[in-house]
Formats: structure tokens, C-alpha cells, sequence
């Protein structure tokens, strides 16, 4: 019952499990046999290591310097995410809000617990199947990013709104796109051939978002500095005719 | 309510200036109540470890908030966080703790699992799709699991709730802001619409149920 | 579709390997298959590894296992269970000294359970499977608990989940579902009403 | 007045017990008025301190752990010890059903009780302290034991195995470490020759009994710590309530009030602990004095013994909370070994290397 | 042939114990699924004699979510993120078997690259984990401080696979064929940072915890289990390493980059838990050393062989895959009938449900304290016992 130095008795050699030579070190025991220890000598030991481990939590005491706690709310204009934080999903969107998806499914197909459902709707004027509805279910949402892997058409992208706290669980289903209609790629294409440019563009209907990055963006809460980033601005009702 | 607060209001009322003081009340004890959450020692499984991170972990550290006192027994637990996968077998022993805990008391669902069930919506046959089907949830914090920041805005959400919420003069009714959530063109029932396509096939979670209150899953 | 595909042979970085890949581990791997049916690689029967032989050839009541396998397997049937563990735990040459694993598959088609015994040897450093076949509507198999003590609880958790039943077992119930839940989960005709399924497989066309 | 403070004859007792007796003989509305004046005081007191401890010990910790700790209720989450009494005012009631209910009532009264009876024979100052009681000593030890038939009762009552575990262990570690404390008391006794507190302050003028009586005043003074820490059922010896084994231990069953009774015990029993170590070893109110510097001493003399009473009750609150935030809990058995194979020999043996001292007047300025 | 089927109800049903007054009656005692001791949601049915401890009955499946049954519902792809969620706290290595086990049925070839990123995040992840559970051990025992320094340094590391992979504990990183991402370009400095830093800290954590002479009385001759005893219970990884036995597959069956590197495998001569302990301290040590040989060589090279659109169909047969995680062997079965994408069964060989059941063995007569103790040397996780 001797005091374990655990610095001192850690013993390397080579065992075989099978016929495979396998380094080993051996955990350290108390001293026994010969080299075991005088009672008073293990009072010693044992009574200075209580004093080493007092030493090390009055060092971190007496240096506020180690403290390393981030103040949340009150850090909130200084706190970045990292770039990759899959914090929500949403639509990449170009300079002029069209979206490059075009409701082709590969999300929804490789979600793995049904957490996007997309329904679509053929476009009258070209005649080609657009997105009617995205809707993701933050509720359920793994973060696995399958869907992202997933997409051809790089539709897809993470955002880092972390904070998506709500009262009520029927807040937590998304829509994601901002308007019923033809993807980036069809207008682009359109335009090219200038054919149908504006009955293309008028076919777009909006869709109201109950959700959001933030779903209380803008509002004030106690304590909680008021946030306005890109991503409230993003998440107003869209510009669309 | 306490020992004290139960005959308390009727007496302060009949005094000269007394709604006033009523009101400063309602202020002082629920800002005691916000900023004083001791929460129960729970957590089943992945989000356990991050509300460990929060509550633990130095970096974030919910003792800013007052709330590092974790409570192993839930009679001296104010929070129940609800961290982590609720399957049939635990529903049971998650109401028990929740009947346990004295009055007031809030609960915040954390990570996916827990709101509605996860990666485990589909061909599971245990798992309960939502602790709100066991016990009433105050605040939702989706994420699988949330970042401790994200849980620590779960606990502000519920702070603010408290701080808007109980009166002396109602004990027991709490005002809940669910509306005050909503962007302001876009209207309850609009949204109600919307969900009932999406959730149709999810059998388990019925709008129209959810809102009557607490149900019990078939088969505990 | 496989993986082991022509397009993935075109990339430069596909290299010449080092030894000491996972696969070094594993059984020789046999000629990448061709890539269109997946039925082709079936009409090659594969030559049974090493152990297998070896095993066959000191204890009778075993012999290779039939289907594809990627692992040293032996077949016994139900009735020499027990006889066969105990010869491979306790002859020196194999010491299956730890029962790494033990499960069933639920094997519907043909009406029986498949148990899957997998033995790891300290001293050889060598897997090794057994399996056993029990019908569906009978499904006794005697136990072996006496001889690993992991045994018992494996056996309970494939009784809960498969509800195949061990005869000789010391404490045979549920592990993970109440003691009143009816049915078996894990077989493949359970049906639950609490249970949802995703049809997936609607928008894979 | 000045040049009285100045020398030693300042430090006359004045308890208010004194006062009111004395003020009963001149004008009974002014004894009256000491009497309120101790019992709100020590009420006041009492839960302001608890408050303060708590706030302290959550502050430490967090110091101890590179974080911050409380910060959002008042400046630095000064108020936060409030909210939390506040909050445990409102928090509703709960009875068990199968729960002794006249037992599970008294019990955290009990305990409130003993403590509140400790706190009033404390020298705080030469002025204040309530009653002096001419065997301080034993009365402390006594009412110790009075607290812990509350966490006994509280155990019992709640009809709950694991609070009767920990309620039994509680028993146990109380009246085992019971025994070292009072062989650590003694000692003092011995040395001081009374077992006054007042006047076991007053016999260290010269120099503190932990170093007046050099090994034997240091070796008690460790025993004394150690086992007051036991009796505390703080960590490393908090296995009543251990949170790892026995959830809750006797306590958890309580909830509101009654469980805020209990916390603030502990925190009030934590203070009384730490007092009772200063009065003891550390001269209680008396200023650092050393023995024929009639100078120094009168230097030291011009801090107000208030203040010295508070700073060394405060250096052993620290002790306390730095040994609780560094170390593991001892397990049940080795808890009963440390105490009756090394600290009961240990103590005795000081105990009657204490009297041989005593008899040889072998410890610093004796005559004096 | 009439087998017996018994209950909970019948086995914690003692017998009221003889006619002898002097007798004291043994009781059980329910501890858990909401315990502070028991991780999570372990139930343990204790019968006790006064604070002895007779016999522990693990009670599960307060948390099982039917993990196989949806894996049969699931593509390969699919299921890796369903591990996660089974040991979360080594999230990394469950997604690696899966990968491995398809990849060995594909027979796939992976570049170095892949290999290399894989050995350092499972060498992350298991430095992580160990960290939380030195933590989590001293909590158990009383200590609240390691953990709080525990969680501290295990922060470090989090940042770094949130940088890289974008997310903090469940990834589903390592993918079949492959990864999900590449690395971030921050990422060796990171880890170099990482271990400059850390380094220092378990030999803080020698001086707190483990020099601590109390620490070393309540795990000293607690719970042990010898060789014999621990292969029978089928006990792997650190658990089994501490009986004596040196099974470690990163040695033994090399995968990943394991066969390129030089480290030591910490084993303990008695089969307690300060055996146990240590030897999880001291695979940190070896983790540091196997990720500092990797990092500064890392090959350039793809990182995902295989388009994510194409479907994983295995071939015929069962596959199986194991490899070392943080508490032991995990393998993955799988049985497919080379038509569908989803497995027939899916099966996994968990570590915790196989380690969990020598706690019987390991507390048989001795306290409560001891089998605190115990539950925390053993490192269980509570969702991967149930699956």
C-alpha cells in the first residue's frame, strides 16, 4: 500500500500477443519487495502529493490571466463562427436573389431521415420542372451534410446562425426559397436566347417565410444586444413581382 | 408557489398603493426566478455532451447565468434540460422527474432527438418523436446537437419567458410568448396551413394536437 | 453498381500501395470484380481460406459455410453447437479464447434464423466464424453461457431483439424492451404501429 | 480613549448578553432593545453570511477552474446569492406522501437551530458576541451534535433509501470525527487553562496558541481542520451527499425552503467551523502580538480586532473552499480509517504531549 | 425442450434471508437511469448489504433507439451518421468502421492521403474523448476540478474538427471512399498548437489527479479483473489492456496509417481500476506521439475517391470490419444480398455493451464508493450499450 510516483516507475519492454511483438508500457505500481517503501517515507510522499495538486489549482487562482471564458450574449458582435460551421441550411442565392435550384430531389433522396421535403411544379412557360417549395425541418435536422454532398447543382450551403431558440416546435420547419420558379441556370438561359425573358421572371411567385436564419431577428431582447447582420437582411420577404 | 406567496397578493392588494407594488413584485421575483435556473443533472445521450460543455466547460461556463447548480435531485431543480433521445422505455421516468420537480418549473428541449425525434423519426420502434408528447417544453433548441452558444440563447429565449411570464397574482399561469416570435407579415394560421402538408405523413406530430395539450404516445 | 469501377482506376493519384493498408488484415482479396452485375461475383465460389480447412479437418461436425463470406467461416448444425465452441475454445492449436461477437439474421426466405458466432484467438490472432441455421417457428438453440461468460448477455440481447430462445440459459430475458413488449423487433415480419417508415425509395425512381 | 485602545486593557468582554443583563438592572426598554438587537442581528447575520459564503465559494470555485462564475446579476453577479434565495422562497412546497411529515418538518429546522446556537457564543469582537458561556467549548460540541440529528432526522423521514444511506453515514462520520475535534479542543483548553472562549482569546495576548504551542498547537490545528471538515460533510468528506453515489444524500427529498435551510447550515456551519479554528488556534479578535514588544504589539494593536477576527475566519474559509476544489472524496471505509487508526492515536498522543507541556511550561512566553 | 423466460420482477425478488435474528437483510437499491454516476442513462439494480455492494444487475434500454433496425432501412452512406450517435465520443472511429467495412467489401484502394487525415482525427478524437473522461472520472470521485480542466483542454481539440469538418461531436467525417471534406488549410498548425499546448497539461494532470495519494487509495486493488477473467467477459480495449493483455488492433492488425508509425501500447499488470486509469493517461501520451509522426508528411492527393451520387451496393455475403476505438473493438456485420443498397442486417459489435457486464464481476463485495468508481474506470457510453 505503498504511494505510486507515477513519473518514475513506468517500465518499457516488449510483450507478444500471438506471435507479434508488441511494445508495451506497464502502468506503474506501488514499490514492493525490496525496493517497498518505510511507512514514513510513504506518509511523506503521500502528504506532499496533497500539496502538489493544492499547488496547481492555487496557480490557476492566483493568474486570472488562464480564466478562458467567452462572455456569450455580451460577445455576440465579436463571436465568428468558422467558416465550415454548419449552423443552418439555405439556398445559395446570386447578386439578384434567383436561386440555382432547380427541385431535382438528390437532397431530399439523401437525407436520411426525411428532414427536406421538396415538392415541385411544372413551369408553364418553358415547360420544365421547377422548385415549388423547399422545406427543410431544423427540427430534425442531423447537420450530416448528405444533402450538400449530395447536390449537383451547388444549391445548397451552410449558414452560421446558431441561435434559432424558439417556443414553439412548428417554428423550426423552414422554407427555404424565397420564390416559386425558374432556377438561375433557366433564366441565364432564357436571356441568352432572349425568349420568354419576362413571362419567364413573371411566373415567379413568392414564398413567405415563417423561418429564417434568426427567427427573432431584429427584435430585442433583455440582455441580448439587438443583432442586424447580413442575415437578417437576407431573410426579408422577397423583391419579387 | 412557496411557503410564503400563497395568501400573500390578497393582503398586499387591499393596501394603499398596492397593484404598484404588486407589479415591482412580480418584476423583482421573476428576475430572482430568471436569473437563478438550477437545472437537473439529465442528459440521455451526443447533446448530454454538449450541455456538459456548456454547463462544465470553462470556456462557456452557464455559471455567468447562475445556473451552475447542477441539482442531482429533481426537488431542488428549477430546469430540466432535456438533452438527448427520449425513447418509450425512459418516456415514463422522464415524467416522473418532471412531477417531481416543485413548482416553477421550465423545460428546454435540446438537439434534434429530443424535438421531434431525429434520425430516428423513421423505423424506429421506440423512439418517442418529441419529449413535448411526455412533458410540456418551454424552449426548443434544435441542433444535433447545439452549440453551447446555441443553448446558451435557448436559456435566454426561456429567461425572457420568465421575465414576461408569472404573476403573483396568477401563480401557476404563465404567459408564454409564442406569437411575438413571428416575422410580422405572416400570420399563425398561414403557417398552421403550410405545416399540415408537410407533417402528413408524420402521423405522430398532429398540429391540431399538439396545441389541446399534453397527449401520451400510444404504447407506454 | 459497385464502387470498383473503370473511372476510378483513370485518377493519377491512385497509387501502388504500401502494405500496410487495411486490407493487409483481411483475407487476399480476390480479382476486382467486373463492374456491371454484382450477380457475376456470386457464380464464383470462393475458395474457402486457410482456417476454414483447418478447423474442417480437426473437428468433423463442421464444414465450410456455403455462402459468400468474408471471413473464415465454418457451418454446424444446431445440435453439435456446443461440442464444436467447446473444441475450439479449448484445443490448443485454435484457443478461441474470446467470443467476440454473437449475433442472428433474421434469414426469412428460407424460414430460419441464422446464428453468427464470432471467435477471436489471443494466440493466433485469427477470426473465426461459426454459423448455425435454427427454423424460424422453432427457434431453440442450446446455450452457451457456460463457456464464455459474454455469452450470456449476447445470447439475451439476440433473445430480446430476435426472440431466439437458449436452452439452458441461466437468466433469459429482455435486455433493451420492457418485459411485456410483444414481439421481436429485429425480425424481419415485426410489425408495430408506433413504428413510421420513410418512403424513400418512391423518390428514387 | 485612544491611549486605551492603545494597551491591553482595551479588550474588556462586553457580550451582549452583559449589556442586556446590565441594561435590565438600569432601564428595561433598553434591555429589551439588546435583546431585539441580538436576535435580529444573528437572524440578519446569519442569512447575509450564508449569502456572502455561498456567493464567495461559487466565485472561488470558478477562479479555482479558469472561468468566471457568476456574472449577470449585479456587478460581477453580486446580487446572484439574492436571486437564488428569491427563487428558493417561491418554489413550491413538496411533501413526500409517504414521508414522516412532522419528522421531515423539523428536521432542516433542527438544523437551523443548532447552527443559529453555535453562531451566538462566537467572540467576534471584544464587543460583540452574545452570550459567553463559561464552557464554551463543550456547548460547541454539543449543539455540534444537536445539527446532526437534524441531517439524521431528515434521512429518516423522507422515506427514501438513499437519504437513509446518507443520513446513516452522516451519523457515523459525525460522531467518529466528533472525537478528534474535541481531542484538538482540548488541547487548547489545555493550554489556555479554561473553556471560555473569551477567555481563551484573552490568553493569547502574547503570541497565538498555533504558534505559542509550536508542534503541539500545529498538529492540533490540522487535526482540528481534517476533522471539521469531516464533521462539515464538505469535500473531500462529503460522502452524506455525495453526488456521485447517493444523488442527493439526506437531502433529497427537500425542495424550496426547507432545502435552503440545509444550504445555508452547511454554509453558516462552514463559518462557525472556520471562527472556532481562529478563536482557537489563531487568537480569534486578538492582534498579532508577540510576547515583550510591547511596541509591535501596540502597532498591531491599531487594526480593530473585528477586522483580525474577520481576516483569519476568512484565511480558514479559504483553506476550506481550497481543499474542497482540489480533491477527490475518500471512500466510506477509508474515511473511518483515517479517522480511528491515524487521527484518534494522533490526537492523543498530542493530547498528552499538550499536558506535558503544560506541566513543563515548555511552550513560548510562559510566564507572562 | 422448455426454456425458461424470467423478468426483472423475478430476479430482484430476494427471498426474505433466514430465521436468524442476526442476520442483516440484504435490499436492493435502484441506482439510475437518472444518476449522476451512471453517464447518462445506465440503471443499475444494486443489492446491498449496508454500504457492501452483493451483486450489480445493469438494467438497459432506457436509450435504445433500434439503431439496427433503421440501418436496415438505410443506405451505407446513410447509416455512418447514425453512428455517430452511438459512441459520439468516438464519432470518428464509428464512421471509420462503416467506411471500412465497405471499403473492404468494394475492395477499394485509398490514397495515402485519406489514410493519413483518418489516423490523425481518430487520434484526435480519442485524445478528446480520454480527456472527458479524466475529467468525468474525477468528477465521479469527487474531484470537480479535472473536470472543468478536462472539458478545458478537450475545448482545444473540438475547435480544431469544427474547423475542418463544421461540426463539434457527431461529423460523419469519414465517409465510404473517402472524406467529407478536405482539411482546412489551418489545420496543421492547429493541431501542431494543439499538441505544443496540451502536452504540458497531462503532466498538470499527473500532479492533480493522478500523484493525488487519495486517487490513487480509492482506484488501488478496486474492481479488479484478471486476463482470464477479462477475455472470458469479452472485455476489449483499455479494459482489457489493463488485465494485462496487450490487444490492440492498431498493432496487432494494422489499418489506416497505423502500420507506418511508432508507438507503445499501454498495458497494466494487475486489472484494476488505477490500471485502467493509467493506461488511458497513457494513451494520450501515445496518441500525441502517433499524430506528431503524421502531421508534418501528409501526402497530397483526393480526398473522396467515390461520387457521392453513386449508389453503394456491396456484393453478396456477410462483411465485417472492426477497429480500435476509444473504449475497444467495434465491428460492424453486415449482411447484404447484393441487389438493394440497404443491408439485410446491420449489425454492430458495440464495445461498452460488451465491457459494461464485468461490472458485476468488478464490484462483487466491495462499497458503493468502489462501484463509482468502477462504472468510471470502465469509460462506458451509455448510448452505444444500447444501441
Amino acid at each position: 500500500m505503498g504511494y505510486i510516483d507515477t513519473k518514475k516507475s513506468t517500465k518499457a519492454k516488449v510483450t507478444t500477443v500471438g506471435n507479434t511483438p508488441i511494445n508495451v508500457v506497464i502502468a506503474p505500481r506501488s514499490p514492493s519487495g525490496a525496493d517497498s517503501e518505510s511507512l514514513l517515507t510513504t506518509i511523506f510522499k503521500s502528504v506532499k502529493s496533497l500539496f502538489v495538486g493544492m499547488k496547481v489549482t492555487i496557480g490557476y487562482l492566483v493568474r486570472p490571466s488562464t480564466v478562458v471564458t467567452q462572455q456569450y450574449p455580451e460577445n455576440r458582435e465579436t463571436l465568428k463562427m468558422f467558416d465550415r460551421f454548419r449552423g443552418q441550411l439555405r439556398l445559395i442565392k446570386d447578386e439578384n436573389n434567383y436561386m440555382n435550384c432547380n427541385g431535382c430531389n438528390f437532397c431530399e433522396i439523401a437525407c436520411p431521415n426525411g428532414s427536406i421535403v421538396i415538392t415541385d411544379q411544372r413551369n408553364p412557360v418553358n415547360e420544365k420542372l421547377e422548385l415549388e417549395r423547399f422545406l427543410w425541418r431544423l427540427d430534425s435536422c442531423t447537420f450530416c451534410n448528405a444533402c450538400l454532398q449530395a447536390c449537383p447543382h451547388d444549391a445548397l450551403e451552410w449558414s452560421d446562425g446558431f441561435e434559432a431558440a424558439v417556443y414553439d416546435r412548428r417554428l423550426l420547419v423552414y422554407t427555404l426559397n424565397d420564390y416559386a420558379g425558374p432556377p438561375v441556370k433557366a433564366i441565364n438561359r432564357a436571356k441568352k436566347k432572349e425568349d420568354r425573358v419576362e413571362e419567364l421572371l413573371a411566373t415567379m411567385e413568392p414564398r413567405k417565410q415563417y423561418g429564417g436564419p434568426v427567427p427573432l431577428a431584429g427584435r430585442k431582447m433583455p440582455g441580448v444586444p439587438a443583432l442586424e447582420t447580413e442575415n437578417t437582411k437576407d431573410n426579408a420577404s422577397p423583391k419579387h413581382k | 408557489m412557496g411557503l410564503i406567496t400563497e395568501k400573500f397578493p390578497e393582503h398586499i392588494e387591499k393596501m394603499p398603493g398596492g397593484s404598484f407594488m404588486l407589479t415591482r413584485m412580480d418584476q423583482v421575483m421573476n428576475l430572482a426566478r430568471s436569473n437563478s435556473l438550477w437545472p437537473l443533472t439529465f442528459g440521455t445521450s451526443c447533446c448530454a455532451i454538449e450541455m456538459m460543455m456548456a454547463t462544465g466547460a470553462s470556456r462557456h461556463d452557464i455559471a455567468r447565468f447562475g445556473a451552475e447548480v447542477a441539482r442531482p435531485s429533481p426537488r431542488q431543480a428549477d430546469l430540466i434540460i432535456i438533452a438527448g433521445t427520449i425513447v418509450k422505455r425512459m418516456a415514463p421516468r422522464l415524467r416522473t422527474l418532471y412531477e417531481q420537480m416543485a413548482e416553477p418549473r421550465y423545460v428546454i428541449a435540446t438537439g434534434a432527438c429530443t424535438i421531434s425525434g431525429g434520425p430516428f423519426i423513421y423505423n424506429s420502434y421506440t423512439t418517442i418523436r418529441g419529449a413535448d408528447e411526455i412533458i410540456p417544453v418551454d424552449v426548443y433548441v434544435p441542433g444535433c446537437p447545439p452549440r453551447p452558444e446555441g443553448l446558451f440563447y435557448g436559456l435566454l429565449t426561456l429567461q425572457r419567458m420568465i421575465k414576461e411570464g408569472e404573476t403573483v397574482r396568477k401563480p401557476g399561469i404563465r404567459k408564454k410568448p409564442v406569437f411575438s416570435a413571428l416575422p410580422p407579415d405572416i400570420s399563425m394560421k398561414e403557417i398552421e396551413e403550410q405545416m399540415k402538408a408537410v407533417l402528413e405523413k408524420d402521423s405522430e406530430v398532429d398540429v391540431e394536437k399538439t396545441r389541446k395539450g399534453l397527449t401520451w404516445p400510444t404504447g407506454i | 453498381m459497385t464502387e470498383k469501377s473503370p473511372q476510378d482506376n483513370k485518377h493519377p493519384e491512385k497509387p501502388a500501395q504500401q502494405p500496410s493498408t487495411p486490407e493487409s488484415s483481411a483475407p487476399k482479396p480476390t480479382p476486382p470484380p467486373a463492374p456491371a452485375k454484382p450477380e457475376e461475383q456470386v457464380e464464383k465460389p470462393p475458395q474457402p481460406p486457410e482456417l476454414t480447412l483447418k478447423v474442417c479437418a480437426a473437428i468433423s461436425e463442421c464444414k465450410p459455410y456455403s455462402a459468400a463470406s468474408d471471413c473464415p467461416t465454418v457451418e454446424v448444425i444446431p445440435e453439435n453447437l456446443v461440442k464444436v465452441l467447446t473444441a475450439l475454445r479449448d484445443n490448443q492449436d485454435f484457443a478461441f479464447s474470446m467470443l467476440m461477437d454473437h449475433t442472428a439474421v433474421d434469414r426469412i426466405e428460407d424460414g430460419k434464423f441464422e446464428l453468427v458466432y464470432r471467435l477471436y484467438s489471443l494466440t493466433t490472432l485469427s477470426m473465426l466464424l461459426v454459423s448455425t441455421k435454427i427454423p424460424r417457428d422453432k427457434p431453440i438453440i442450446p446455450t452457451v453461457s457456460h463457456l464464455w461468460d459474454i455469452a450470456e448477455w449476447q445470447e439475451r440481447e439476440v433473445y430480446d431483439l430476435f426472440g431466439v430462445l437458449y436452452d439452458n440459459h441461466p437468466d433469459l430475458r429482455r435486455v433493451f424492451l420492457e418485459d411485456d413488449w410483444v414481439g421481436f423487433p429485429l425480425r424481419k415480419d415485426y410489425k408495430d404501429d408506433f413504428m413510421l417508415t420513410l418512403d424513400i425509395d418512391s423518390l428514387r425512381e | 480613549m485612544l491611549e486605551n485602545l492603545l494597551t491591553h486593557s482595551a479588550f474588556e468582554i462586553l457580550t451582549l448578553s452583559d449589556r442586556a443583563a446590565q441594561a435590565l438592572a438600569e432601564n428595561p426598554w433598553e434591555a429589551a432593545g439588546y435583546t431585539l438587537l441580538a436576535l435580529g442581528g444573528t437572524g440578519a447575520f446569519l442569512s447575509l453570511l450564508g449569502m456572502a459564503l455561498i456567493y464567495v465559494e461559487r466565485k472561488v470555485a470558478a477562479h479555482f477552474q479558469c472561468r468566471l462564475g457568476p456574472m449577470r446579476v449585479g456587478w460581477h453577479g453580486m446580487l446572484q446569492s439574492i436571486a437564488d434565495a428569491l427563487k428558493l422562497l417561491q418554489k413550491e412546497d413538496i411533501i413526500p406522501e409517504k414521508a414522516d411529515k412532522l419528522l421531515f418538518f423539523l428536521a432542516p429546522v433542527f438544523s437551523i437551530i443548532a447552527t443559529v446556537l453555535a453562531l451566538i457564543i462566537i467572540p467576534m469582537s471584544p464587543s460583540l458576541q452574545v452570550v459567553d458561556l463559561n464552557i464554551g467549548v463543550i456547548f460547541i460540541s454539543a449543539v455540534g451534535g444537536f445539527g446532526v440529528l437534524g441531517i439524521l432526522l431528515a434521512g429518516w423521514s423522507s422515506n427514501n433509501k438513499w437519504s437513509l444511506l446518507g443520513a446513516m453515514r452522516a451519523g457515523a462520520q459525525f460522531i467518529s470525527y466528533e472525537i478528534s475535534v474535541t481531542l484538538s479542543l482540548l488541547v487548547i483548553t489545555l493550554l489556555a487553562g479554561s473553556l471560555q472562549l473569551s477567555e481563551i482569546v484573552q490568553s493569547q495576548q502574547d503570541g497565538w496558541w498555533i504558534w505559542r504551542g509550536h508542534i503541539v498547537g500545529v498538529v492540533a490545528f490540522f487535526v482540528f481542520i481534517i476533522s471539521s471538515t469531516a464533521e462539515l460533510n464538505r469535500p473531500p468528506f462529503d460522502l452524506p451527499e455525495a453526488e456521485s453515489e447517493l444523488t442527493g444524500g439526506f437531502h433529497t427529498e427537500y425542495s424550496g425552503l426547507r432545502f435552503s435551510f440545509f444550504f445555508l447550515a452547511e454554509f453558516i456551519n462552514m463559518f462557525i467551523a472556520s471562527a472556532l479554528g481562529a478563536t482557537l488556534f489563531f487568537g480569534g479578535w486578538m492582534p498579532f502580538h508577540i510576547g515583550g514588544f510591547e511596541t509591535f504589539n501596540s502597532i498591531m494593536d491599531l487594526i480593530p480586532p473585528g477586522l483580525w477576527f474577520a481576516g483569519k475566519t476568512a484565511f480558514i474559509v479559504f483553506l476550506m473552499m481550497w481543499v474542497r476544489w482540489t480533491f477527490p472524496r475518500l471512500r466510506v471505509d477509508q474515511l473511518m480509517r483515517l479517522e480511528w487508526k491515524f487521527l484518534l492515536p494522533v490526537g492523543f498522543i498530542n493530547l498528552f504531549a499538550a499536558a506535558t507541556i503544560v506541566l513543563t511550561k515548555l511552550y513560548f512566553f510562559p510566564g507572562q | 425442450m422448455a426454456v425458461k423466460i424470467s423478468t426483472l420482477e423475478e430476479r430482484i425478488s430476494v427471498p426474505a434471508e433466514g430465521d436468524n435474528p442476526l442476520n442483516t437483510q440484504e435490499y436492493f437499491i435502484n441506482m439510475g437511469p437518472q444518476h449522476p454516476a451512471t453517464h447518462g442513462v445506465l440503471r443499475l439494480m444494486l443489492k446491498l448489504d449496508g454500504e457492501t455492494v452483493r451483486e450489480v444487475i445493469p438494467v438497459l434500454g432506457y436509450i435504445h433507439r433500434g439503431i439496427e433496425k433503421i440501418g436496415e432501412h438505410q443506405t451505407y452512406r446513410q447509416f455512418v451518421h447514425l453512428t455517430d450517435r452511438c459512441d459520439y465520443l468516438s464519432a470518428m472511429m464509428n464512421n471509420w468502421a462503416v467506411s471500412l467495412m465497405v471499403e473492404k467489401a468494394m475492395q477499394t484502394q485509398l490514397n495515402d492521403r485519406i489514410e493519413y487525415i483518418r489516423t490523425i482525427m481518430a487520434e484526435l478524437e480519442r485524445i478528446q474523448s480520454h480527456m472527458l473522461w479524466w475529467g468525468v472520472l474525477g468528477m465521479d470521485l469527487g474531484a470537480f476540478t479535472p473536470f472543468l480542466y478536462g472539458f478545458r483542454d478537450r475545448e482545444m481539440i473540438t475547435d480544431i474538427f469544427e474547423e475542418t469538418i463544421g461540426c463539434r461531436l457527431t461529423m460523419n467525417y469519414i465517409q465510404p471512399g473517402g472524406l467529407m471534406d478536405d482539411i482546412h488549410p489551418n489545420f496543421v498548425k492547429r493541431v501542431k498548437d494543439v499538441i505544443a499546448y496540451a502536452k504540458p497539461k497531462i503532466d498538470e494532470y499527473e500532479e492533480l489527479l493522478s500523484g493525488n495519494v487519495i486517487i490513487q487509495e480509492r482506484l488501488r486493488n478496486v474492481g479488479t479483473i484478471t486476463a482470464e477473467q477479462a477475455t472470458s467477459l469479452g472485455v476489449t480495449g483499455p479494459v482489457l489492456r489493463a488485465s494485462g493483455v496487450a490487444l490492440d488492433l492498431r498493432r496487432v492488425a494494422p489499418y489506416g496509417a497505423y502500420g507506418q508509425v511508432d508507438f507503445e501500447v499501454a498495458v497494466g499488470s494487475v486489472g484494476d481500476c488505477w490500471d485502467r486509469y493509467w493506461v488511458r493517461v497513457e494513451e494520450i501520451r501515445q496518441s500525441f506521439r502517433i499524430i506528431e509522426q503524421l502531421i508534418d508528411n501528409i501526402p497530397a492527393g483526393k480526398t473522396m475517391l467515390s461520387k457521392p451520387a453513386k449508389k453503394i451496393i456491396l456484393p453478396e455475403g456477410s462483411h465485417y470490419a472492426q477497429l480500435e476505438t476509444a473504449r475497444g473493438i467495434l465491428g460492424i456485420y453486415a449482411v447484404s444480398d447484393g441487389k438493394s443498397e440497404n443491408p439485410v442486417r446491420i449489425h454492430m459489435r458495440s464495445p461498452n455493451y460488451h465491457n459494461v457486464w464485468s461490472v458485476d464481476a468488478m464490484t462483487r463485495n466491495a462499497r458503493i464508493g468502489d462501484l463509482v468508481a468502477n462504472i468510471s474506470s470502465l469509460d462506458i457510453v451509455v448510448p452505444d450499450i444500447d444501441r
